[in-house]
């Protein structure tokens, strides 16, 4: 599969992933956006570890573990976004138990 | 057109469709489970990639832990409701067309990538490096660094939710 | 060694002045330590002619390529010894005055003269940039604290104008020690280095503002009549006798001999606005009301006279400058003494609220009237060979407007002369307008400060030779640095 | 017979293969379900069902009869769409998972091996952890979806206490992993016909792998979802008809396939102990039939076990609940995971 | 390497604390030790004595610069420990826990200065990131802290997210995550890389609050804890810095022409920005905030430059900007008042005090003989030997000018200023000195920068 | 004050880290368990297999017969007034000539009711009955679709004829017959 096609696809769901951070206004949704932008780039990673081996491959290099590197860094981000998440929701809730409202519109107190 | 054109198109629109369906939902729980079909899909791209251990923990993480905490969170808030009052159409419509141009743009420099070199393509269903053994022996030798370093990132994860959760003894004498 | 005194004492001093406690000690101490300071400046001034004893170095921050190094050359050694004779007289000129927390007024007043002495003595640009903002912190605190109802807004335009115009000199520094050869900061270097016209230009102007705010040249000028009035007198005094000093200093010594080219070149524009600023200054200086005001207008159509002079570049133009640099200074502190003294007895400085002083207190009229005359440089007084000088050289300028320079700058001195003698006229003859309290004569130490002055005034107003004979050599080796007639050869 | 590069003959064979399974399941469900009332019945001295036919055989077709005919309700508040997603979810989450277990020793035929097994992929244990992992969201939603505050209120328990017991079970499991040293679940099961069953290896890491189990299952005593004395009836309380019948064979299918997973891990799956097989020199179909057999007696045993669990062991509270899962067995894994560690690094020395 | 080990065994360390700890002052004194003991061995490891070697297998240099660098790191965390650890009482109930977090930043600090991979840099800056999220919002009760947590939270996760999508678009182009020898596979056109490296560069301006990208700044320094506020806008800032420099010192040092006058311009916006809008201010803490965005202008130049001078410089201003930082704001965290005129004749009530607090200000506003100027110096410098950028620098210059502005509102609250009739701050004896203290050492940086330097090149 | 010696104080005793495992008393609570599959059933297969009553059992109500095939009751009212739950209405009449074959005495109950629901078998209207009218059989668990159902009227109370319907009558007499 040529690699433009992955690389239109995981833009394409990372562009929807941007869209929706900047429109939307509940913080929830907001922050499942930010994980398909995550996710986008995953994909992304694993086409081209996938396009490195295959350059490998090609150039007489059967045995060759090219791309490995980029599908664990997918592991990392995996790693990275659970932890993420787990911090991200507990500032949610404890927002939500003070205001009862996710909305990122009411976060303004801070500009006065 | 084969099989894999076939699955990777299906996929594609799937994933996408489904995206959008996270993003246009007014309901947060309807959002959520859009956004598991996204995963599952992008899983499915995995496996079409023969990166059979992401694609699996792609669905343990995300679709299992992750979205499963959305879930909840969800629930607990009872959001159910579409709480979120009715945004300005305008503003909608310039995210939107913002996103869009920023797709163009970045499709527009990227374009030039050459797909007609055979060192361009993808390999599908072929390699083993997606395949769990490559990849532990990769982890656990030249990545042994980052992957032990990585528990601090849950150390203080774990942490936080103890900060963030625990309740303040005086806020309950005040209450 | 010599030169590291003129700055370890003050400092030190300043530095032990703030563990005193009591007023009257803190006084004394300070007397004590600037009369200390003047017997090392005259020492130097007798060895001057013996050389090294007046060069000290020693290593500091090499990886910057700067090093501490002092050098006491003429014009140096001339804004040395005022400085050194203007602290004993500013003190002693001020001794009835008294301070909330002398103890720190003091030790700021002692560091600020290590400061100036510092920027007067550096042969490095980043320690002659240290000191040139060390000068400064020590003044506006002294302003901001003890200075009057405004002090505060006023001060800190002075200070917010010295310092923008001091960073963008730094800028200037930090490209000239880049293009020196060694990457040094050392005048030498800095002596050495051929730069192309444009960037001598640009370079200039960066330098050029921040002396300029600080002399303070036309339109940079609005701090000052306000800063002067609102300090503390005792501050006011070092402010204006000695501290502009350090722009022109900075001017002959940083500027014109590092970018002769664009000194050339920008010569004109610079005398324009000199004289622009001493005519407007003067004719200011006419309709105040307030004593100090007005002295500040005269010192400022004053530095404008000595800018425009040293742009002139010929010989007769720079001698005169170097011995206005001296006599302007012990004029200047001679007259706020004496309005320091009208203040504090007659608790007003309007011109309009007094008359009749001489009646009063005709010893101190007498000095007024003496020093008022070297303001406006009467022949036999200290200002008339400078200002002879300075014209000259203005006159010999060469520029194709000389002579008009010159002639507007003499009606600059005209004016001046309106303005002195009006002031005389008003505050101390005439009808007594106000008169409360029964007045008193002259104090001793008002006395002492003030026979010194005029001592000075008459002394060097009949034989200007021994000023003259220190700066000399320095001058012509000055010429010879900023020439730049052998580049129009080529 | 290849279509669009796909052999066909292959399609066949495993979807008879996974047809031939899922109505094993149902078939076993099933007779859970009438297991359970006899064993509970015995317990209590009584005789349990034995009206619909000779012992109540027939029992299971009356109860799914009945399912199948009674009213469909749905509620009016309720979310409809996600309403009747919840229990199929329910259902495929805890079918898909048999597709990795081997069933049996595989068929060696003139033509080829027929593996008694849908998939036997790279990461075999790891899809019955994803699986089980995606299996609370038919919970979360069918209870969610009701829009009734006891069903929401047992989906958010039950989903906290399946994501909580998750984390010691895939401890627990990551034990057994280093002792043979493969995901693939065949690979697993050679390993223990060579060196002996797990359970012998990892007796604190079964334990806690069955009481997860329990857990994941909703099991008493961790059935907190459908605590009847506090909750009415649990996350399926607005539920009737078919829809309420897909979630109590889903719980029971989870049974099932949760015994098939320890005895596949822990008990040799379908290894027959103490004896070597090869050697009788029997019919290949046959050998696998009685592997087969072997399985499916663990099976049974382990169901038995489940019930006989039930029916003695009193139902947690749910700060109990999470302080076991948390606290203690949490703990007691990372000791069976670090003491198996150790083993292995002074056993390879 | 060894620092790191250590400060993540801290961090465990401090977690047991928690509960086998019940004194305050006992946590405190844990905590105290730890660092010194983190400084100790990371002091032994620069003269090339390390307790043990770790293979990173290329991921991880510890160079001279990374080494010194952390040493700053942790000198600038013992100060700020010893300053201000009695206030993070006042925070919330989970005293040791914070400074486990603070533990873990360090692992994340000595990532992000000494990686080579940009699997370390993300790591990196995720270690550092998600403590500082929590550390954010710790102030439970007060809604200005869950909003600012909440806010930095989205925005620094957003900004994850492009950084990632550059990594990737930067691994199609390479090959490889290394940023030591990214010119090996070019097969692809450069377009990735140019696009990769913009998405990294936006990631990493935002995580260093460069304009446009530093809206959340103000806010989340605002609403943060002050004691945090502290922590992130001095040690974690300056790390970041130090990251953004290896990233585009190692990996696009080749691409320099490319990027450098968008380096230009985003100098220039910070610059403006950050000092126009920090004149405005009411409260102090607000006015640090955007000033900590001016001085980041400044900190850009180290980048715009990519030199020597740019190297040495944002060591000094990392120290300098961090020491002075570090002192008003513990002082700020003991005020009643955050703002102005909160700081009302502070001279008269607490002379020592405010003048340490002076010379902070001094250093900050860049006035010779305190570490603040030399910092700014060496910037300027690194500048300025970049041919065509003295326009740059001239600009810079007038706004640091006005820097002095609002800097010095501060001084003349103190000095000029009567004292309000509400009750003064006290200040315990122990915490004057340490400040008096940090005070000498600014000034001793600001004298004698070799100390520091010196340490770079043997 | 100490009634019985079987008193036993409650252990509050911290439960010990063994304890505190529950894993004996699982094991223990198991093995009950599991005992008693293997118990006798204490359930029997009720309409096939029946207990038999003690001899004392107080099952419904019968109105009994002479052997001639008259009825004992009087309609005295005494049951009535005896049964604690007033579940039992009578009305009397006089016997008309003719029906001496019918009744034994000269009055007799026209309607005689008792209400099931109310009833609690206690066994007293049987004691009280001076003409041995009524008595309580071992029959029991009436099952019916409405709470009319269960106001048992005179026909369904009184036992078969002796004579015309002997089985039944025989069958209604039971074991109370064969204690007589």
């Amino acid at each position: 599969m040529p690699i433009n096609y992955y690389i239109l696809l995981s833009l394409a769901l990372f562009t929807i992933g941007i869209v929706g951070v900047l429109t939307r206004r509940n913080a929830i949704i907001i922050f499942m956006c930010i994980e398909l932008m995550l996710n986008a780039v995953n994909l992304l990673l694993v086409a081209f570890s996938k396009m490195h081996l295959n350059a490998a491959i090609l150039a007489n290099d059967a045995a060759s573990t090219a791309g490995t590197d980029g599908q664990l860094f997918v592991f990392f981000i995996m790693v990275v976004a659970a932890a993420e998440v787990s911090v991200g929701l507990a500032i949610i809730v404890m927002m939500y138990r003070n205001i009862h409202s996710v909305d990122v519109n009411f976060l303004n107190r801070l500009k006065h | 057109m084969n099989i894999i054109e076939l699955l990777f198109g299906t996929l594609s629109v799937l994933a996408i469709f489904s995206a959008l369906m996270l993003v246009t939902s007014k309901n947060p729980v309807y959002s959520v489970l859009w956004l598991i079909v996204t995963f599952f899909a992008i899983s499915g791209h995995y496996i079409l990639l023969n990166a059979q251990f992401l694609a699996i923990v792609n669905i343990i993480v995300y679709a299992g832990a992750i979205m499963v905490l959305f879930l909840f969170v969800i629930m607990l808030m009872n959001l159910n409701k579409e709480t979120e009052p009715q945004k300005n159409r305008w503003l909608k419509l310039a995210g939107a067309v913002a996103g869009g141009c920023l797709l163009l743009v970045l499709v527009a420099a990227l374009k030039d990538v050459d797909s007609k070199k055979p060192e361009n393509f993808a390999l599908l269903n072929g390699g083993n490096t997606g395949l769990i053994k490559n990849l532990g022996k990769e982890l656990f030798t030249t990545y042994v660094v980052p992957f032990e370093i990585s528990s601090v990132l849950f150390l203080s994860a774990m942490i936080g939710a103890v900060v963030l959760g625990k309740k303040e003894k005086q806020n309950e004498a005040a209450h | 060694m010599i030169a590291f005194f003129l700055i370890l004492i003050p400092l030190a001093t300043g530095l032990l002045s703030f563990l005193i406690k009591e007023e009257k000690t803190a006084k004394a101490f300070a007397l004590l330590s600037s009369l200390a300071t003047l017997a090392v400046s005259l020492l130097g001034l007798t060895l001057m002619k013996t050389g090294n004893y007046l060069h000290f170095s020693a290593p500091w921050m090499s990886s910057l390529g700067s090093s501490f190094t002092l050098q006491l050359d003429g014009a140096g050694q001339v804004l040395c010894l005022l400085t050194a004779v203007a602290y004993p007289l500013v003190l002693l000129g001020t001794w009835q005055a008294t301070y909330k927390n002398a103890q720190q007024f003091f030790g700021l007043m002692l560091l600020a003269q290590a400061g100036m002495m510092g920027v007067f003595l550096a042969a490095d640009a980043l320690l002659f940039y240290f000191f040139w903002e060390l000068a400064l912190i020590p003044m506006y605190f002294l302003s901001s604290i003890w200075g009057g109802e405004r002090r505060i807004p006023v001060t800190f335009k002075f200070f917010i104008y010295t310092f923008a115009g001091s960073l963008l000199m730094l800028t200037g520094i930090i490209y000239l020690q880049a293009q020196t050869a060694d990457q040094s900061f050392s005048i030498a270097s800095f002596y050495n280095l051929e730069l192309s016209g444009k960037e001598q230009s640009w370079i200039f102007w960066l330098f050029f503002v921040a002396f300029a705010i600080k002399m303070p040249v036309f339109p940079l000028h609005t701090w000052q009549p306000d800063t002067y009035e609102q300090a503390p007198t005792a501050t006011t005094m070092i402010l204006s006798g000695v501290m502009v000093k350090m722009g022109l200093l900075g001017l002959i010594r940083w500027l014109m001999p590092v970018l002769p080219l664009a000194s050339f070149q920008w010569g004109d524009r610079v005398m324009i606005f000199a004289i622009i600023g001493i005519v407007y200054a003067s004719l200011i200086a006419i309709r105040q009301n307030d004593l100090k005001r007005l002295i500040a207008y005269s010192s400022i159509a004053h530095i404008g006279l000595m800018c425009a002079a040293l742009f002139a570049e010929n010989n007769s133009g720079t001698q005169g400058v170097m011995i206005q640099l001296f006599n302007h200074g012990i004029n200047i502190i001679g007259l706020w003494i004496i309005v320091e003294i009208i203040e504090r007895r007659y608790g007003t400085r309007k011109i309009s609220e007094l008359g009749g002083l001489a009646q009063q207190a005709p010893v101190m009229t007498i000095f007024f009237v003496i020093i008022a005359l070297a303001n406006i440089a009467l022949p036999l007084t200290n200002g008339f060979a400078g200002e002879f000088l300075m014209f000259n050289g203005l006159l010999q300028a060469k520029s194709n407007f000389a002579v008009a320079y010159t002639v507007v700058a003499g009606l600059g001195i005209i004016l001046a002369a309106v303005y002195t003698l009006n002031m005389i006229r008003n505050t101390f003859y005439g009808e007594a307008v106000v008169l409360r309290a029964p007045v008193t004569d002259l104090k001793l130490n008002e006395t002492i400060a003030l026979s010194l002055i005029v001592i000075l005034i008459l002394w060097l107003g009949i034989y200007p030779q021994s000023m003259l004979d220190l700066t000399e050599q320095f001058s012509r080796e000055w010429m010879n640095k900023i020439d730049v007639s052998h580049l129009f050869r080529k | 017979m290849y279509l669009l590069a796909i052999d066909l003959w292959f399609i066949l064979e495993k979807a008879i293969l996974i047809a031939s399974i899922i109505g094993l399941s149902f078939f076993i469900a099933m007779y859970t379900t009438l297991a359970e009332r006899k064993v509970a019945g015995w317990m209590q001295d009584r005789h349990g069902p034995n009206r619909a036919g000779p012992f109540g055989i027939f029992q299971p077709l009356a109860d799914g009869g009945k399912l199948f005919f009674k009213e469909e309700i749905i509620p009016l508040a309720a979310n409809r769409s996600l309403f009747l997603l919840g229990p199929g979810l329910a259902m495929i989450t805890s079918l898909v998972t048999s597709t990795v277990i081997p069933w049996g020793a595989p068929v060696v035929t003139a033509n080829g091996t027929i593996p008694l097994q849908v998939a036997d992929v790279d990461m075999g244990i790891l899809i019955v952890f994803s699986v089980v992992s995606i299996g609370v969201y038919g919970i979360m939603i069918g209870g969610w979806a009701s829009n009734n505050k006891f069903s929401l209120i047992a989906a958010i328990r039950g989903a906290s206490q399946m994501v909580s017991y998750e984390l010691p079970m895939g401890l627990a499991l990551i034990a057994v992993l280093f002792t043979t040293g493969s995901l693939k679940m065949s690979e697993i099961v050679a390993s223990q016909a060579a060196n002996g069953w797990h359970v012998i290896y990892q007796p604190l890491g079964f334990i806690i792998f069955f009481i997860c189990a329990l857990a994941e299952c909703n099991r008493t005593p961790f059935d907190l979802p459908e605590a009847e004395n506090e909750l009415n009836f649990g996350y399926h309380q607005e539920y009737s008809s078919m829809k309420l019948g897909f979630y109590l064979f889903a719980e029971y299918i989870n049974m099932f396939v949760s015994s098939a997973v320890i005895s596949t891990l822990y008990f040799g799956g379908y290894d027959i102990p103490f004896v070597n097989e090869a050697a009788w020199g029997l019919q290949p179909w046959l050998l696998s039939a009685i592997s087969f057999g072997v399985l499916m007696a663990k099976i049974a045993f382990f169901l038995f076990v489940f019930i006989w669990i039930r029916w003695t062991i009193p139902r947690f509270r749910y700060d109990q609940l999470m302080n076991l899962g948390w606290k203690k067995l949490i703990p007691l894994a990372l000791v069976n995971m670090i003491i198996t560690m150790a083993v292995m690094l002074w056993l390879k020395k | 390497m060894n620092a790191l080990i250590l400060s993540a065994v801290l961090g465990v360390i401090m977690m047991f604390s928690s509960f086998l700890l019940k004194q305050k002052p006992a946590v405190r004194a844990v905590a105290i030790s730890g660092i010194v003991l983190v400084l100790l061995v990371n002091l032994l490891e620069m003269t090339s004595q390390p307790f043990l070697t770790v293979d990173t297998r290329g991921l991880l240099v510890f160079d001279h610069f990374a080494l010194v660098f952390n040493t700053v790191i942790f000198a600038a965390v013992l100060l700020y420990f010893l300053l201000s650890a009695p206030d993070m009482e006042k925070v919330g109930g989970s005293y040791a826990e914070y400074f486990a977090l603070i533990f873990f930043i360090l692992c994340g600090v000595t990532l992000v200065t000494s990686f080579t991979s940009l699997l370390t840099l993300f790591l990196g800056i995720e270690i550092i990131s998600i403590p500082l999220y929590i550390l954010t919002g710790s102030d439970k009760r007060n809604l200005k802290s869950n909003e600012a947590a909440l806010k930095y939270f989205l925005m620094g996760s957003f900004s994850t997210g492009l950084m990632l999508m550059g990594i990737a678009l930067l691994y199609g182009a390479w090959g490889t995550f290394s940023t030591e020898a990214p010119a090996l596979l070019a097969s692809m056109p450069p377009v990735l890389v140019v696009a990769g490296m913009s998405l990294v560069f936006f990631a990493m301006a935002f995580k260093v609050s460069a304009a446009p990208f530093h809206f959340w700044t103000p806010d989340v320094y605002d609403g943060a804890p002050t004691v945090f506020t502290s922590f992130m806008a001095t040690v974690v800032k300056g790390a970041v810095f130090a990251g953004f420099i290896r990233l585009f010192d190692h990996a696009f040092g080749a691409q320099q022409p490319q990027w450098q006058f968008w380096v230009a311009v985003i100098t220039v916006v910070t610059l403006f920005v950050g000092n126009i809008t920090a004149v405005f201010q009411q409260s102090v803490k607000r006015m640090l905030a955007y000033s900590s965005i001016a001085q980041a202008g400044f900190m850009l130049f180290a980048l715009y430059a990519m030199n020597a001078a740019g190297k040495e410089g944002i060591l000094l201003y990392t120290a300098a900007y961090s020491f002075a930082s570090i002192g008003i704001f513990a002082v700020l965290a003991r005020m009643n008042d955050y703002t102005f005129d909160g700081f009302n004749g502070l001279a008269r009530t607490a002379p020592l005090v405010a003048g340490a607090l002076t010379v902070f200000l001094l250093s900050l506003a860049g006035i010779p003989l305190t570490a603040g100027f030399i910092a700014k110096f060496y910037m300027l410098k690194a500048a300025l030997t970049t041919p065509g950028s003295t326009w740059l620098v001239i600009f810079a210059v007038l706004m640091a000018a006005v820097s002095v502005y609002y800097y010095f509102r501060v001084i003349r609250a103190m000095y000029f200023r009567e004292p309000g009739e509400s009750p003064a701050p006290v200040f315990p004896g122990f915490f004057k000195w340490t400040l008096a203290l940090l005070a000498l050492l600014v000034i001793l940086l600001g004298v004698f920068p070799e100390l520091l330097l010196g340490r770079l090149y043997f | 004050m100490q009634l019985t010696n079987r008193a036993k104080p409650v252990d509050r005793q911290p439960m010990t880290f063994l304890e505190s495992l529950y894993l004996w008393n699982i094991l223990k609570g198991m093995l009950i368990t599991f005992s008693h599959l293997f118990k006798r059933k204490a359930t029997i297969k009720y309409p096939e297999q029946k207990r038999s009553f003690s001899k004392v059992f107080r099952g419904l109500h019968v109105l009994n017969r002479d052997a001639e095939g008259r009825e004992n009751c009087t309609a005295c009212g005494l049951c009535a007034v005896a049964c604690p739950a007033e579940a039992i209405t009578m009305e009397a009449a006089e016997r008309l000539p003719g029906e001496e074959h019918l009744y034994r005495e000269e009055k007799y109950a026209v309607k005689y009711e008792i209400n099931m629901l109310r009833c609690i078998f206690c066994g007293l209207c049987e004691e009280a009955c001076p003409k041995d009218a009524i008595y309580l059989s071992q029959t029991f668990a009436p099952a019916n679709y409405g709470r009319k159902g269960f106001i048992y009227s005179k026909d369904e109370l009184l036992i078969p004829h002796p004579v015309n319907d002997k089985e039944a009558y025989q069958k209604a007499l039971g074991e109370k017959a064969s204690s007589n």
